[in-house]
């Protein structure tokens, strides 16, 4: 029953899927609003040659801001969960 | 202070994301120091809080953009769509927003005595301060990706500390269990983005709900983006994970978790609300909502009655707490486009629902405060091991039961004030849904009476009879949120007044939302 | 520990991954790269040495306790740079012409310079610190945790 | 519709790299095998978010001596990057939890574990 039921499940996303894949816009031809404000802007605006970079610390700095904070809380994570623990705690 | 006020969207999300990575390093210096300036800096960003609740009470909608010269300037001269991150803060996320300081702070304040002794301690503040961080910034951003962003702070920060210990297998089997969930949704959360990315070439939340078209393609993105949220809420029928984190989860962190799972609540409204504001079929998606939300109501309180792990009887009833704010909405989400159904009950619904998000944040917080206290003390969770704690553990058991009448709806507790909302505007859209919801809260009376009776009265146990009442900072951590329970019992009307009516107001008004970015253009 | 050639080699190469790591870091705003790259090539570099010599080696030269302030001081060296905008407004760009980093590049195709980009490189030593110190502390505490080591607290 | 097909090829590809991942994910039992399987599904959506950028003859968006002609997007490959990070930083955490599980254990079968089972 689990099986049935989950093989429909799967089957269904993926036909959205599939039907998504097909109504998206044709590949390589994307609309493009906001990036060619970026294109055109970044070297005056940023003083960058590098547009990814311009949007990745700049336009979007935010972005990376949180970026670098989910490296820090994984590691950090990783750290607290690698930790020794005491003799005390290990008991309970 | 022109500066603050300024400023304080930003600071509020900066000043625990700054606190978080200098604790490392601070905590070279000794526990205590860092102990003081963690409890400080989450203080200044409360007053931070305070200030700009205030001032968007006054003044309506901040919109703070990130990088430009001017905050309100969302969009560049001479162009048509906004290019830059911003932070939009209107009444439900800074409801949302203070929502989650509260219960931060007691949190903070509750784990300080909870761990002296234990390892790890920096790392564990640490985290913390980033489950702040990232449930703050998913209720003030105003962008998707960057919402995918906090998303995932929120989701890594709470996954470790659920399996903070680790020398229990249960502990790291829950917090698997909690990122396989949160990566499985926030990866569906970022497809359904890059569908709407791919089509309109935005990314600001009020770009693109001007914009919106309402094709098959944003359908599959809505239905994606519902779905990845109500797997992170925990209602039934994806709500399987949520037990088994909340049991395991330490002291001060269950709450937290618990009121991001009610941030993700928040986005799942921030999605159907502004970014399809009615443009779809709301009676249909209305009543699929009602319908989670009453099944949700009802599994949670029946899998609650029959357990015996104090923590996973509450997570139950957390479900089915959700199951009311869902409803709420829900009834409102149903008349969203009847404007005579919704003055007439709509938005009572609406309020009702809200109202419930900060009062179960509150008392379902400080219920689970409570069942650490006392495994704190006896170092079990299981409710048939205990009793008799009653005589020894005064303040606990005041606290207790203030939250477990809170959570049942019993006059004139806050629990009450938020239900009779939703119970006497749902009569009027459905009476048989109020009468489900008026059922479930008796079979939670019911239960926590259970609870009740076995853990705090009875005979003294002699295995407890050296049991003491909990650290002083505990019973602070718990009694922050008990002052909060007796001020909103009080005064429910003041405070729906204040914070819960702008809060539905902001999400009816999805035009005034797109306002507040693409005002300026035609 | 693998063999001798192993350890010979990889002591020569990790100079030529930390020199490759940090050019890539220091030119993100011109060429493609950036810190997020640049430390990945580093913290590869790092997994080379762990491999090579065994953790329990490492482990006495690169101590975790170091690698967390080196971590959080990246942190703080990107966040610092974001509030230093705040006289304008958070992440404002503020060294576009000064002295430091802020020649302006002329507009369209053009040869390149290294005192370009306002915050940008400054944010990228920041970014490549960080993830040199965090990718190589969770290697290094995985290796550790699987040679049945426990950690320092 | 049909006449996107040709262009679509690599959407397509998303959506069944997609599928295997949530095949794995839904029917597999075996802890490693899901976290690849959530690798999978992180590697069809970062493929997804860089194919949406994608102008047909265009060239990467830095000015460092480059051909005249249009540049492809930007935005989509700094959002790939973030979202890679992202993906690395999850997956590390999953396998320390795992090793975790298996050092309780003694095995990475989600059966033999009573809370992981459903």
């Amino acid at each position: 029953m689990r099986q049935v039921v989950a093989w429909f499940v799967l089957i269904t996303l993926v036909a959205f899927l599939v039907t998504g894949a097909l109504l998206m816009h044709p590949f390589g031809y994307p609309p493009a609003d906001m990036d060619d404000y970026m294109i055109a802007n970044s070297q005056a605006e940023t003083a960058n040659n590098n547009v990814v970079a311009a949007v990745l610390f700049d336009y979007r700095g935010l972005d990376t801001l949180g970026e670098a904070t989910v490296l820090f809380t994984a590691v950090t994570g990783v750290m607290l969960l690698f930790r020794a623990l005491k003799k005390r705690e290990k008991k309970t | 202070m022109e500066f603050l006020t300024l400023h304080s969207p930003i600071l509020i999300v900066a000043v625990p994301l700054l606190a978080a990575f200098i604790t490392p390093l601070i905590s070279r210096i000794g526990n205590r120091f860092r102990d003081t300036v963690n409890v400080s800096l989450l203080s200044f960003v409360t007053f931070l809080i305070a200030i700009l609740a205030v001032d968007i009470y006054a003044n309506g909608t901040r919109v703070y953009t990130f990088g430009a010269t001017v905050p309100e300037m969302a969009i560049p001269e001479n162009y048509m769509v906004p290019v830059r991150i911003m932070f939009q803060v209107d009444g439900i996320s800074i409801f949302m927003g203070l929502t989650t300081t509260v219960v931060t702070l007691a949190a903070l304040i509750y784990s300080l005595n909870f761990l002296k002794g234990q390892t790890g301690q920096d790392r564990f503040y640490s985290l913390l301060m980033l489950l702040y961080v990232g449930m703050i910034g998913l209720e003030f951003t105003g962008d998707m990706f960057n919402l995918f962003v906090f998303l995932e702070i929120l989701s890594i920060a709470g996954a470790g500390l659920a399996s903070y210990r680790t020398n229990l297998a249960d502990a790291v089997e829950g917090g698997f269990k909690y990122i396989v969930i949160s990566a499985v949704s926030a990866l569906l959360v970022l497809f359904a983005i890059g569908i709407l990315y791919g089509q309109y070439n935005l990314l600001s939340i009020a770009a693109l709900a001007n914009t919106m078209q309402f094709n098959m393609l944003d359908m599959i993105a809505l239905a994606m983006l519902a779905i990845a949220f109500f797997m992170k809420l925990a209602g039934v029928p994806l709500h399987m994970w949520a037990p088994d984190t909340y049991a395991v989860a330490p002291a001060g962190i269950t709450p937290m978790i618990y009121t991001s799972s009610a941030a993700s609540m928040y986005a799942l409204y921030r999605v159907t609300f502004t970014l399809y504001g009615g443009q779809f079929d709301t009676m249909a998606i209305g009543w699929i909502v009602i319908i989670l939300g009453v099944l949700s109501m009802f599994i949670g309180v029946m899998m609650a009655i029959h357990q015996t792990d104090i923590k996973r009887l509450m997570a139950y009833h957390a479900i089915s707490q959700s199951g009311y704010m869902l409803l709420g909405v829900g009834v409102g989400l149903a008349v969203l486009t009847d404007p005579a159904a919704m003055a007439n009950y709509g938005r009572d619904a609406m309020n009702g629902g809200i109202f419930h998000i900060i009062n179960n944040a509150l008392y379902k917080g400080m219920l689970f405060l409570t069942a650490e206290a006392i495994f704190f003390r006896i170092g079990t969770r299981d409710l048939n091991r205990m009793g008799g704690l009653g005589h020894n553990m005064k303040w606990t058991t005041i606290f207790f039961i203030i939250g477990a009448l809170a959570i049942s709806g019993i006059p004139p507790f806050n629990g009450f004030a938020s239900k009779l909302l939703i119970y006497e505007s749902v009569f009027r859209f459905n009476p048989l849904l109020s009468v489900i919801a008026m059922f479930v809260s008796l079979v939670t009376l019911a239960s926590f009476t259970k609870v009740f009776y076995s853990a705090f009265t009875g005979p003294e146990m002699p295995a407890y009879k050296e049991v003491r009442e909990v650290p002083r900072s505990m019973l602070i951590g718990m009694g922050i949120m008990a002052a909060c329970i007796i001020f909103f019992s009080i005064f429910p009307g003041l405070v729906v007044d204040t914070i819960v009516a702008p809060a539905t107001e902001a999400l009816i008004d999805q035009a005034g939302y797109i306002n507040g970015v693409m005002g300026a253009v035609p | 520990m693998l063999s001798k050639i192993v350890r010979t080699i990889s002591n020569q190469l990790i100079l030529f991954i930390l020199v490759f790591g940090l050019y890539i870091i220091m030119h993100g705003h011109v060429t493609p790269g950036g810190g997020f790259q640049g430390g990945a090539v580093i913290a590869s570099g790092v997994v080379m040495l762990i491999v090579a010599f065994g953790s329990s080696e490492i482990k006495k030269s690169l101590r975790e306790s170091h690698l967390s302030v080196v971590e959080s001081s990246g942190a703080l060296i990107f966040i610092g740079m974001a509030f230093a905008g705040m006289g304008t407004i958070f992440f404002y760009n503020f060294l576009v012409g000064t002295p430091v980093f802020g020649g302006i590049p002329p507009t369209g195709p053009n040869p390149g310079h290294v005192w370009t980009g306002g915050v940008i490189p400054l944010m990228n030593f920041g970014v490549g610190l960080k993830v040199i110190a965090g990718l190589s502390a969770v290697v290094l505490a995985m290796a550790l945790f699987s040679s049945g080591e426990e950690m320092e607290e | 519709m049909m006449q996107y097909i040709p262009y679509n090829i690599p959407f397509i590809a998303v959506a069944l790299l997609v599928g295997v991942a949530l095949f794995i994910i839904i029917f597999k039992r075996n802890l490693i095998k899901i976290v690849m399987g959530i690798a999978i599904l992180e590697a069809g959506v970062n493929l997804f978010l860089v194919t949406l950028g994608y102008r047909a003859g265009g060239v990467a968006p830095i000015y460092t001596v480059t051909p005249e002609g249009t540049m492809v997007l930007p935005v989509p490959q700094a959002l790939t990057l973030t979202s890679i990070v992202i993906g690395v930083s999850v997956i590390a955490l999953m396998l320390t939890m795992v090793m975790y599980v298996y050092r309780h254990m003694g095995d990475i079968d989600a059966k033999k574990s009573r809370l992981l089972r459903g």
